[in-house]
């Protein structure tokens, strides 16, 4: 009987280390991004420097703790159409909680992280339970809590931001863990980045290293066929859904300290730009195929697309377009170095 | 005719079960066992309902009438996941893989192999994949590579992983729904040793098959299908392969397609006239009853 | 930069010089509101010869960023609107400290010397809800409804908050869809349908004040409408009748003088106003003055 | 040999008529908006009468014309997210082309369709040849389409919203095509109504009477089986696109030629409100699932909630919150309707 | 003995195509044709190309090496639809149907049936319905209703509809991988008097099965695949069952395997008699060259 013998396969074709590489998700989304990288370093001589570092990486931070987190519940095969307004309703709660109401600021960021943690539990034994897309469950909550955003931040303090929050006891002890920023030559960087990086190797650890990461990508790539060998398929749905909304909570925590306010609109459209950058950054939308990785360099080319347009000083009026165009390429060129690596068919 | 003949204690047990989606009856009233160390064949033909019933033991959908009785004991598996606890493998027809996943997170997919403690519990890569190379060389199945997509192995090669894993993980009961059906002449051999082998180890053994050269060896008991209602239950002490043969393929209405057949395709052809012979067979029982 | 049309006298800057200002507002793209202060910047900057930079974002947290991109830039000078001054300050006093001159136009008034800027430069959202609130009530109007096109939108919310602090009857928020103007109209039919005791609408921009006065027309109500900003529509309305009157808070001009006041400040020196803020209107534009304003407001600079 | 007699099959359940209507996709859409209707009318007099039909009618037939296209495409597997700007496109090319050029403004409509087709014809041709999801590339589409609507529009009128379209010759002769009104009684109705009725029907004749819509239905259903028994993919994707981008041009024309302007953010975010509508009528977001006309009702039911909630005078403070409510009740009811029809498993 | 014998034209023709995908070489240097009223058997095991070199044929891979004629002519297949007008049907081993869709309209699909001129030009519904049906219960399957989803069938219900439009369509060129594996067998045997009746129709047949008893009777040519390799064309009179069931097994290895399964199973496992013989068949057919 044939055993598996160190020899080379003849049905192999001998491949170099580069296109072996090209296969992992991630690898379209870095050449992207250097390729972004250097076309905006050639068009403006302020872009690559540390002053301008500082800019984009903190744009590309928050972008890229969501797009993280809604990577991971992609590649479970599910959408969050409320993780944008999830920020804003995250540092909302503590903002009214603390200039309002008075409590202790610790005990507001707890409460506001305990809320988030419920609505992501509720879309995911909604969507489990009810067999509906979640794109439709999630656009629900989305509504939902946008109109509560307005409508309780105006009932409770009379207008549509907050403002005071520095005020707030013990506001010096909690704002560095979410808004501290150094001063590296003469640029400014915020702790956020190191959130990011930490959310994204977490994230990648647990997706590659880990038994939820496996079901993960099960669920996501066959739902049933996981659900038939025994993967625990609502336990790591629901499981996703608190995820993203633990990452909202975190982004909304880093907004909110960062400005030390939060409009009752924060949020709102965001949720577009996440799923924007996991799939930039290769996350199928259909699911059990992705990385964290990949979704956090798709922060990353959106964030410096996003800033490099200013640095360029090009017309705002163009600002969607040459955004489009921006993505468009990124994705073109992500897929092609991908194909490369790859043709599975 | 009924079976008695018990060769074990009864691990799973149905009684009176049905299954209907919406307003199709896909299955109703049947009553069966299985116990330690017996092969029960589940005949039928295409339709019949044997995937709905195996799917009801293997917790997979739930069944709309009757009883199911895990070791004596009365309950409802509402999810695959509990059968698996209770220590029931299923190979399924449509086979439960993930094609986008590598074919060893595939094989390990929901009973995982760890190592470390704590928070650095992690998979033990390494180990997944020799398991699973070594599992699947031993079915005569050789990969070029266990980190490749599930979707892109053959449609036989395919069948094997999910045959090589619900061996490994069996427990107690093996469920197997039509395994040899994509496999070449010698993975079906090594398969039908698997089985055997189950069975001695003590498992209690469900076989769905369409070829009763596949049966006939392995099987303790028979229960025919048909139309979603069962047959009966026969030991095999109460079978021949002819009997079998002539079961499965409907008995009755035999006689003008072997006919057919053999004008069409002369006498050279063995199903003609394996058709022919087991239609003498039934007209023969017939009379001799 | 690039100007909008209608400019082609802008001939008479004799040299450039490579003077860079960023102007960085809380608009959300295509406001037609925000739309005019971009124009009066850019021509400010065509007409000095200095390149503007026109950039915006309604979410505090990214209009900060702007500004710390502006800064990276070494830009010399920033003109920003400050609808949510706590959300900028961090930034704005980062921009003062690296010796950028700042100029805070249209709001944030009572933050601007606080943060550092030279000067305030327009008015407030507030000041002019406030003039329309009892302007409202001297034309009789009692129950009347503010149209909000763009839900939280902190500038909106604040011109209804403030025309209903004034105003003597009752006023309710309306939100309605402003990317769908047809939308707009029939939510506001609706509204006069389900309560026709309606007697006043103020649209916050200039198009939805046509569909206003068309739900008007086609629910048969009486309802008079006021509006905020003009366009070439909304003035031959006034002009016949349809709309009672529109506040025109001159946005034109608070580009235009942010512009120049950072131009002064760089090539003279200057602080203009002296620390005090230079107010930019608001002016009213009724049936008495309509064809004044007509022809500018068919440019789009009105 | 057993053959098809006309005799019961013993291993059927006998079924009732109601059930076997249920098993259709529109009817838990129909439940639905029923439900609704009944709804909003114990809440307001006002909303069952002629004037209010005319206001949620007209509300609902712009969205509904839009969401039967958009449904067509979702059943075909792919989105549109340039749907919504592409009403504003269509619209600010004729305002342009007339008021500015002095263009006739037939043949002004005309260019605006033919340029609807071609950006269509883009879309579907880049998602086949590139292989890349179509919520992707149309989105670059979108902001490319979003940028050149502000930007363009900028620069040649100088403003961001057309001026003036009433006193554009023969303006008088095309409007009742698409924006004619009728009184009856004392409602006002519009001839959208018609377009959304005609567009609904065509678009039903040919998904369940024609060899279009049989494709339609596999390739969103199993594009690579569609494939391999030979139905032209590439053809008919690219028809939908076109689909679609004609439908955005129908509905640009009718609100230009009701209203007699357009701005330059028209549309803008419009075609999530169209998804919505088509998944509330029972459209399946993985494709090869769904009816025309459900969507058509799914339309009806977001423009009676819409219009309804201002009916009910509540404080459209919660309007969004109201809105995802009244959503996520119709699609849990339809959802229900339709599993009392069938049990898939 | 490479075939000689030629019972009609050569429709399809292959010369040495291969197919990569990405680093791996699923098949290489294959050359055969299939001619008008024969049946072309493709054999091997499980992974050896056997579906890749019909997808080929069928127009659903492009081939990365080799050339192909079609009555002579070289040409590129760079769609299935191309495929189809040539005249040649296919049943696919994951069998090409859209699950959500009815039984009848994925029995037409891609061949729709229309009634009326115009605009007025729509599908013939109750036509398409009525035709659907009928083959089927030709071929044995009794469907409940042809309305059901094609997903809700079970497996061999599939298979019957897949093999069932094939037939239907296909014109000059039937192509059937595996085909019975999920089959019972009365429908196996319906299967392979429609294949027959193609091949007297004077279509040119390519048929894919592991069962040696399935390709034995309508074969008239076998080739052999192994590994991505060819190992020759055999035209029927040099092959005797034995040899087929040999070569399908692999031929070598088979020895230990086949006393393994005599001593797990006891004497009555047909299986392991078969290989038994088979291998000594091969050893005496290797003593003899
Ligand atoms: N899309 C693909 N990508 C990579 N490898 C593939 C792909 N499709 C098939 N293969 C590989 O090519 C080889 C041949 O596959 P093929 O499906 O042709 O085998 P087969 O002879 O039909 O086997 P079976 O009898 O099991 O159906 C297999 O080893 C498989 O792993
Ligand atoms: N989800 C479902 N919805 C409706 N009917 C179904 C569903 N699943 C199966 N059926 C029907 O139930 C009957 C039994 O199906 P089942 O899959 O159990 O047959 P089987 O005996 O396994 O046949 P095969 O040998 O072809 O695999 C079939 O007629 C099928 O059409
Ligand atoms: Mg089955
Ligand atoms: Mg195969």
């Amino acid at each position: 009987m044939a055993t598996a013998t160190a020899a080379p396969d003849e049905r192999l074709a001998s491949t170099s280390l580069v296109s072996r590489l090209l296969i992992r998700p991630e690898i379209g989304a870095a050449v992207a991004a250097i390729a972004v990288m250097i076309f905006f370093t050639l068009i403006s001589d302020r872009f690559f420097t540390l002053a301008g570092a500082g800019v984009w990486t903190e744009s590309a931070s928050t972008f890229g703790i969501m797009a993280v987190a809604v990577a991971l519940l992609m590649i479970g095969g599910e959408f969050d159409l409320s993780a944008g307004v999830m920020t804003g309703f995250s540092a909302l709660t503590v903002g009214i909680l603390t200039t309002n109401y008075g409590l202790n600021i610790w005990v507001a960021v707890l409460i506001a992280l305990a809320l988030a943690l419920s609505v992501g539990a509720i879309n995911g034994i909604l969507v489990m339970r009810t067999g509906l897309p979640s794109f439709i469950i999630t656009l629900g909550t989305f509504f939902i809590l946008r109109g509560v955003d307005l409508a309780v931040t105006k009932a409770i303090i009379g207008q549509v931001s907050i403002q005071g929050m520095r005020d707030v006891p013990f506001y010096d002890s909690i704002q560095p863990v979410f808004g501290h920023s150094i001063q590296i030559g003469e640029g400014t960087f915020y702790v956020s980045v190191l959130w990011w990086i930490a959310v994204a190797s977490v994230a990648t650890w647990v997706l590659l290293r880990t038994r939820a990461g496996n079901w993960i990508f099960a669920v996501g790539g066959a739902q049933q066929s996981a659900r038939q060998v025994g993967v625990p398929v609502l336990r790591t749905k629901v499981g996703l859904f608190m995820t993203t909304a633990a990452a909202g909570w975190l982004v909304g925590m880093i907004s909110l300290f960062r400005t030390s306010t939060v409009q009752a609109n924060t949020g709102v459209g965001q949720e577009f730009i996440y799923i924007i950058c996991a799939v930039v950054g290769g996350c199928l939308l259909t699911g059990g195929y992705g990385s964290a990785v990949g979704a956090a360099l798709g922060a990353l080319i959106y964030g410096m697309a996003f800033q490099g347009i200013t640095f360029a000083q090009w017309d705002t009026d163009w600002l969607f377009t040459f955004l489009g165009a921006m993505l468009l390429g990124a994705v073109f060129l992500n897929n092609w170095v991908r194909n490369r690596g790859v043709t599975t068919r | 005719m009924t079976a008695s003949q018990t060769r074990g204690a009864a691990i799973l047990e149905v009684d009176q079960v049905g299954k209907r989606y919406g307003n199709i009856i896909a299955l109703s009233g049947i009553s069966t066992s299985v116990r330690a160390g017996e092969v029960t064949c589940v005949l039928g033909d295409n339709g019949a309902g044997k995937s709905t019933f195996i799917k009801i033991l293997a917790g997979a959908h739930e069944h709309s009438e009757g009883v199911l009785r895990i070791d004596g004991e009365e309950c409802r598996l509402s999810s695959p996941r509990e059968a698996l606890e209770a220590g029931v493998a299923t190979v399924y027809q449509d086979l439960a893989v993930v094609p986008l996943m590598p074919v060893w997170r595939n094989f390990f997919l929901g009973s995982e192999l760890t190592k470390g403690r704590g928070p650095l519990r992690r998979l033990d890569v390494a180990g997944m994949k020799r398991t699973t190379k070594a599992e699947l060389s031993a079915m005569g199945i050789d990969l070029r590579d266990v980190d490749q997509p599930i979707g892109t192995l053959s449609g036989g090669e395919r069948q094997c992983v999910a045959i090589a894993r619900a061996v490994y993980f069996g427990a107690r009961v093996l469920i197997l729904d039509e395994p040899t059906a994509a496999l070449g002449v010698k993975q079906s051999g090594v398969v039908l040793k698997y089985i055997a082998k189950a069975r001695d180890r003590g498992l209690g053994v469900v076989f769905i098959t369409h070829n009763p050269h596949h049966a006939y060896p392995v099987g303790d008991r028979f229960m025919l299908l048909r139309r979603g209602k069962s047959m009966g239950d026969f030991p095999k002490s109460e079978m021949t392969l002819d009997d079998l043969t002539a079961m499965m393929a409907g008995g009755a209405e035999l006689e003008s397609l072997a006919h057919e057949l053999q004008r069409e395709m002369g006498a050279d052809s063995s199903v003609a006239a394996e058709l022919a012979e087991v239609q003498q067979n039934v007209a023969a029982k017939g009379a001799r009853e | 930069a690039c100007s909008g049309t209608g400019q082609d006298d802008s001939g008479a800057t004799a040299e450039t010089s490579d003077l860079t200002y960023a102007v960085i507002t809380h608009s959300g793209p295509g406001d037609a509101f925000w739309d005019r202060v971009k124009s009066g910047a850019e021509r400010a900057g065509d007409d000095y010869g200095v390149s503007v930079d026109y950039t915006s974002d309604p979410d505090p947290a990214k209009q900060s960023q702007l500004i710390d991109n502006a800064v990276a830039q070494k830009v010399d000078g920033i003109v920003v609107s400050m609808a949510n001054p706590d959300g900028l300050k961090d930034s704005i006093e980062k921009a003062v400290a690296a010796g950028i001159p700042v100029v805070t136009i249209n709001s944030g008034l009572d933050e601007s010397a606080a943060f550092g800027a030279i000067t305030h430069i327009g008015q407030s959202e507030t000041i002019a809800g406030e003039a329309v609130g009892t302007k409202l009530s001297e034309a009789g109007v009692s129950n009347a409804i503010c149209v909000i096109h763009e839900a939280g939108n902190i500038g909106l919310e604040e011109r209804c908050r403030a025309a209903a602090s004034t105003f003597d009857g009752t006023m309710t928020n309306l939100q309605v869809d402003g990317t769908n103007d047809a939308e707009v109209k029939a939510t506001i039919k609706s509204k006069l349908q389900a309560d026709p005791s309606i007697d006043g609408i103020l649209t916050l921009g200039g198009q939805f004040a046509i569909g206003a006065v068309g739900a008007v027309e086609e629910s048969g109500s009486d309802a008079q409408v006021a509006t905020f900003d003009l366009s070439d529509d909304v003035v031959s309305d006034i002009e016949a009748g349809k709309i009672l009157f529109a506040v025109d808070q001159q946005p034109y001009v608070q580009g235009f003088l942010g512009v120049t006041t950072l131009y002064l400040k760089s090539i003279n020196g200057n602080d203009v106003g002296g620390g005090q803020p230079i107010n930019s209107g608001p002016a009213f534009v009724t049936k008495d003055n309509a064809a004044d304003v007509a022809e500018f407001a068919k440019q789009g600079t009105r």
